[in-house]
């Protein structure tokens, strides 16, 4: 009976271990429930196609305009903008860090890289916005520093820790029969990197990237404060843009409660949340079929 | 007691000059200040969630009607007025424009300030938040429902308007009376200056009054800081200091 | 000695940091002959085999004293190129290591990153050392697909072919057979009888049979010190030593 | 010298092939060339973001610090803010940090504990894992939608501590699940089998042996946890933050400042923009000082956890 | 067999998810004898040795088929609680691996997750095993220190402390010594010949002159099968089986 006893207490202890370990499913449920909850009755007035592909944004017109894809443009652009500074930077200072530096070095530059990580994302628009804004402005003569190009220098920044420290732990977990197996044949470090480390790594590289431009798409107050927030298509890069959740985040405050404004912002966040959905979606394919293959994969 | 105020950007620096003023005086009020607009502040008062809600327009009447469902009566205090002053870069030579030549600029159809007898120089639209009350004035009494273009720059608050026009030669901005500064250049609307006299005998074509809306006729905390804001000798001086234009 | 000798090594002295793995090792290794390199665990088989290559190079920690030599020349001063000297001295590792790619470009690895583009060259290079490896008629029909489909011991001929590809001088092999099963093992042991009349093979094994059935000399390390080396046939049954005599009548290790 | 060497072993083994003039690959002072060139640019990459981290500590410290002195971090702001300190903004961070982490450090560690102690590979676990990793991808903002929606209209919290308490919680969750579980992984398993093994049961060796061993390390995933929520804004801007409360804050109910909010409204939405450049400097600092200084606390505590284990 | 056998195993067969690592193991163990496993790497000692305590449980692919008996009842039947049964075969691992607590409390530990509260006895209880491990007199000042500062010797012998302090009737050790130098070695030796006098000692030993010395019985173990098990003079002296023979005579492993 005692036994009995003790056994079934593991058993209401583990159950209890299980609900609790469902606290995220049920948070990510809750999230998806009221985002969907507040942001489809938009739908009511504008049909889904008017509203992702509407060109115009005047939610406070009266009749209002509720398009949103200068805002989705905005997001994809500043996005990618920041992609094609962060991966390269982000990648090659993972290299640096797996394969180069002295273990000294690595000690220093891994926590500094850290530190970047948690750098609150305020501070860094505010420097974007009273530093940068203003160096860009006289620099380049345009009309203002606040722009997607600066958006897009400080979303990079926030995504480099990301891309850099996921993409290092790959590279390093490179086995190192390979890198003597390359080194052994006379092939110089670089060779190596290259047609060796690179390609076995590069299911955790591309993971490290995608995970990096999803973190800078959701990012919202480097855009709120930087980007500019006019809600119309880039011309140039240094046009002025409103990415989503800058939109989201400067309105919401203004918007009355459950009047058409509002659910048009959660259908935003649906809509934004969809798109990092599916970021994280790949991504985790990515890193799943990469653990499946064990750590020689092409 | 608390005493909570919510609600338009526009009145939140009178609210807060007053209520630090009569924080001073009643010691042991506490009171929490927030922004979020105009909408934002009439629908805490629907919800009971605010004392007072700041507003830079009236209360429409969808609102009012979801009030009274939920069994509130919104009463408006008037407690200031604003005017909207279109500013240029000081190097700008333009002094007046008209309702129709500002709406061209904002419209996007003017592009160019030799058009309007300025310089051979491109105009730069700076315009604020669609969602502000003073881009909802704007729009309404410059723009006739009209729109600003897309492409306009948006700042997010009035002091912000005014640092973007006076870096900016190609600039055109409006901002509330309470933000001009010597590094802009206010332009006359219609051939009429913004200023207090204008707007109070209702000259200027841009100007709107303030409110403060209560939940039923005011009580306790809550009349006692509306009084002060509306004495003339208390409240009234702090608008004026704010920027605004006081009611007497 | 009147011989040329491939290999030298005096007063090799070799660290780990504060500890010092190799103790004055003095040995010879002759072209064309396979040595085997014996002893218990830990005795210092595979650091010694690593510095005939400088793979230890890697190891930030590693110090190495004394004189290597490869025809002649101290493979440790600052003249030589590293990546020269590994592409003159292969190495096979104790568990094949192919890269993640096809068995064709496994091979062609060695060529492709000393820059030659020759495609017909490389072609027929391939088939080559495939043929040499004894692994060519096994996988000739499936070239391009990965190597990771192979066997252990089918990948650990492979990654024999990939080192005479770049056609090496030495060949080092660090217990190619330890991870194989016996038929496994067997090719590879009969693979290095072969390729002995190319090359200058060293070979570290744990298995003493298998140094026995291979090797022309043998040398028996312990606790980073050269015991005895000898013909191999000599050395196994008449060892001048008492710990050599101990060790290879298993009475420890 | 070495280089005749090379030049009369390629004539040899040309021969051993019957084949003349094998195709000459890149010189080797080439490849050299490249590796140095392209080791060069990784550096500089690495560098770039040890300069930019430089840069912007420099500037928020150069014009931050004249800002900073007793009276700064003790009292409320007055004179529409332009003048006074930033204590109730200072105390409304620590409070939302901590509350989320009241919150969201009990669940973290015993979802982690499920996963890495209990779980068995398989569906369920893929779909536990597969919703973490989700959750950890969701943009802040959507948290403060979410936030909104959810405790600040559904379960009538109103604007509160309480609501944006709750809402770091559910984002910080995922940071401090992966922070416990890499510290419970890091227990050697032979603990688990000497304890099983001395007839504990489960529970006993996850109290008495694991958990004791793994602490460190999942304490500091709280500490970074806490510091990501101190220096959020997105999530709390619509479920906490006000403009003005210079009171501190007296119940969970209470409306708060925080240092976020406040550098954010001071420049961008605030009165007197450029009147208030040293204050929202020195906001800045403080709140660097406060979530660098944490981190750091973390990162350094972990190297000498392992430093010492190893 | 007339003899109470304590541990009793018939047709054993265990299973890692589809590969087998022991195939039909019969083989009886006697109260207050020692019994030694032997065989080389990976033949399924260590397995067998886990299956009598279910540690084997923990692994979610492993699966065990056949017989196993303590004191004649079947201990993979449903009724039988696995924790209790650890606490009556208790278990001492290759690495020593005391918790990172106090010895003190590294011994007490068995009896305070059985609930145990009265201080007294905890107290006799571990002084009193502490002796038993023949470790008293070396920690006894510094009982509340952390076991991790002792020397490797130690800290095993403070493992086996800690099993003897739950009163386990069988005492199961996984290569005790491996990790241990001579002298350590020696004293673990001697401290495995006087427990038996009171427990029924398993030990699997990678070392054949330490299976010589201690134990009554030894069992050789091949490739998962049992081979041949007996006295331990008679087995080492006159093996019956070729492979037996050949493993200890060195011939392989
Ligand atoms: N990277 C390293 N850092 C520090 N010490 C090392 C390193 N590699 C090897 N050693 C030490 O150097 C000594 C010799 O090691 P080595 O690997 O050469 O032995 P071995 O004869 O090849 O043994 P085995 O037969 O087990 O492969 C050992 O004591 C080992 O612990
Ligand atoms: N957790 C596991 N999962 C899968 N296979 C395992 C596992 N543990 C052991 N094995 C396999 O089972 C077989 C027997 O292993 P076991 O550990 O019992 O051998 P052993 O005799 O103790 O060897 P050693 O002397 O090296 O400790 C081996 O082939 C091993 O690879
Ligand atoms: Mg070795
Ligand atoms: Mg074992
Ligand atoms: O905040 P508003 O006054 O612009 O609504």
């Amino acid at each position: 009976m005692a036994f009995l006893n003790s056994r079934t207490r593991e058993k209401i202890i583990k159950n209890m271990f299980f609900g609790i370990a469902l606290a995220c499913i049920i948070t990510l449920g809750l999230i998806t429930l009221f985002l969907f909850m507040e942001g489809v009755p938009i739908f009511d007035l504008v049909s889904v196609k008017d509203f992702v592909f509407g060109m115009y944004w005047y939610p406070t017109s009266d009749p209002p305009d509720f398009g949103i894809f200068p805002l989705i443009v905005g997001s994809i652009f500043v996005t990618i903008l920041s992609a094609t500074i962060s991966i390269p930077l982000g990648v090659m200072s993972a290299l640096y860090l797996a394969e180069i530096a002295k273990p000294k070095m690595r000690e220093i530059v891994k926590p500094i890289v850290e530190l970047i990580a948690s750098l609150p994302s305020v501070v860094i628009g505010f420097f974007g916005m009273v530093i940068v804004a203003p160096f860009l402005q006289e620099v380049f003569d345009i009309p203002t520093g606040l722009n997607m190009f600066n958006a897009a220098l400080m979303l990079a920044f926030m995504s480099i820790p990301t891309i850099c420290s996921i993409s290092e732990d790959a590279i390093y977990s490179v086995p190192n029969a390979l890198r003597e197996a390359s080194l052994g044949l006379g092939a110089t470090k670089l060779e190596t990197i290259i047609r060796v480390i690179l390609p076995a790594s590069i299911s955790g590289v591309s993971t490290a990237v995608i995970l990096g431009m999803s973190r800078a798409i959701g990012e919202t107050m480097v855009v709120l404060m930087v980007a500019g927030g006019a809600a119309a298509l880039p011309h140039s890069l240094f046009d002025p843009v409103r990415p989503m959740p800058a939109s989201i985040a400067a309105e919401m405050a203004e918007a009355p409660f459950r009047g058409d404004h509002y659910h048009a912002l959660f259908a935003t966040g649906v809509v934004l949340f969809i798109f990092t959905f599916f970021f994280n979606i790949i991504a985790d394919m990515i890193a799943h079929k990469y653990k499946q293959t064990g750590d020689a994969t092409l | 007691g608390k005493l909570v105020i919510k609600g338009s950007t526009t009145v939140l620096p009178i609210a807060q000059k007053v209520g630090e003023a009569f924080m001073k005086q009643n010691p042991d009020v506490e009171l929490s200040i927030s922004g979020g607009g105009s909408g934002n502040g009439i629908k805490a008062i629907i919800d009971g969630t605010t004392d007072i809600a700041d507003a830079s327009r009236f209360i429409k009447d969808k609102e009012v009607k979801l009030a009274i469902e939920k069994g509130s009566y919104p009463v408006p205090f008037r407690v200031a007025y604003d005017c909207i002053v279109p500013i240029v870069h000081p190097s700008n030579n333009v002094k007046d424009l008209s309702l129709d030549q500002l709406k061209g600029i904002y419209k996007g159809e003017i592009k160019n300030w030799k058009e309007v007898g300025g310089p051979d120089l491109k105009i730069v639209v700076v315009s604020r938040d669609t969602s502000s009350g003073t881009y909802e004035v704007w729009e309404g009494k410059v723009m006739n429902k009209e729109r600003v273009a897309p492409s306009a720059l948006i700042q997010a608050s009035n002091g912000a308007v005014a640092q973007a026009v006076a870096g900016n030669k190609y600039a055109i901005g409006y901002i509330g009376l309470g933000y001009m500064n010597s590094e802009v250049k206010a332009v006359s609307a219609n051939g009429v200056v913004g200023s207090k006299e204008t707007t109070l005998n209702g000259a200027f074509p841009i100007s709107r009054p303030l409110f403060m809306f209560t939940q039923g006729w005011p009580e306790g905390d809550t009349v006692n800081f509306l009084n002060f804001v509306l004495h003339p000798e208390k409240g009234q001086k702090l608008v004026e200091e704010a920027g605004y234009v006081p009611l007497y | 000695m009147t011989e040329p000798m491939k290999v030298s090594s005096k007063n090799l002295d070799f660290f780990y940091g504060p500890s010092q793995a190799l103790y004055d090792v003095n040995l010879d290794f002759e072209q064309n002959k396979v040595t085997a390199l014996i002893g218990p665990s830990g005795c210092g088989k595979s650091t010694f085999l690593r510095c005939i290559n400088r793979m230890n190079d890697l190891i930030p920690i590693a110090r190495v004293q004394g004189d290597l030599r490869i025809d002649d020349v101290d493979i440790y001063s600052p003249e030589v190129d590293v990546v020269d000297l590994r592409s003159r001295v292969g190495m096979v590792f104790q568990k094949p290591n192919p890269f993640p790619k096809t068995i064709f470009e496994n091979v062609a690895y060695g060529l492709r990153v000393k820059g030659v583009r020759n495609k017909a060259y490389i072609a027929s290079q391939v088939e080559k050392s495939l043929e040499s490896a004894a692994l060519f008629d096994e996988v000739k029909d499936r070239l391009h697909d990965s190597a990771l489909g192979l066997s252990g011991g089918q990948q650990q001929r492979l990654c024999i072919a990939r080192a005479l590809a770049v056609e090496p001088e030495v060949l080092l092999m660090d217990e190619p057979a330890s991870a194989l099963d016996p038929v496994a093992t067997q090719k590879i042991e009969e693979l290095i009888l072969q390729l002995k009349t190319t090359y200058t093979i060293i070979i570290v094994t744990h298995n003493m049979q298998q140094a026995a059935r291979v090797s022309d000399v043998t040398a028996f390390f312990f606790m980073g010190k050269l015991i005895e080396a000898d013909a191999t046939e000599t050395l196994f049954t008449k060892p001048r030593k008492q710990q050599t005599s101990d060790y290879i009548t298993g009475r420890f290790g | 010298m070495l280089n005749l060497q090379t030049e009369s072993i390629n004539l040899k083994q040309d021969s051993r092939f019957g084949k003349n003039g094998a195709p000459q690959g890149t010189p080797k002072s080439r490849r050299r060339l490249y590796q140095s060139i392209v080791f060069n640019l990784l550096r500089a990459a690495a560098l770039v973001n040890g300069a930019a981290l430089a840069i912007i500590l420099w500037f928020m410290l150069a014009r931050g610090w004249r800002a900073i002195n007793w009276e700064f971090l003790t009292t409320a702001p007055y004179d529409s803010m332009t003048k006074g300190g930033i204590l109730p903004c200072i105390v409304g961070t620590l409070c939302l940090g901590l509350g989320a982490m009241v919150v969201a450090f009990p669940i973290g560690v015993a979802s982690a504990i499920y996963l890495n102690e209990y779980a068995r590979p398989g569906k369920v676990l893929r779909i536990i894992r597969l919703g973490i990793n989700n959750l950890a991808g969701v943009p802040s903002v959507v948290f403060g939608l979410f936030g909104l929606a959810f405790f600040v209209i559904y379960l009538e919290m109103g604007v509160s501590l309480l609501a944006g308490a709750l809402t770091l919680a559910a984002m910080s969750l995922p940071v401090i699940i992966g922070a416990s579980e890499e510290a419970l992984k890091s227990v050697p398993d032979t603990y688990r089998e000497a304890s099983l093994g001395l007839g504990a049961t489960k529970w006993q060796t996850i109290y008495r042996v694991v958990l004791p061993a793994a602490m460190p390390g999942i304490l500091t995933g709280g500490i970074l946890g806490l510091s990501r929520a101190a220096g959020e804004l997105a999530p709390v801007m619509f479920t906490a933050a006000v403009y003005f409360a210079p009171k501190l804050p007296s119940s969970p109910f209470s409306e708060v400042m925080t240092l976020p909010y406040h550098i954010y409204v001071l420049a961008t939405a605030g009165t007197e923009i450029e009147a208030t450049r040293p204050l929202q400097y020195g906001s800045a600092l403080v709140l660097i000082v406060l979530v660098l200084g944490m981190n750091l606390a973390a990162i350094i505590y972990r190297a000498r956890l392992r430093n010492r284990l190893s």
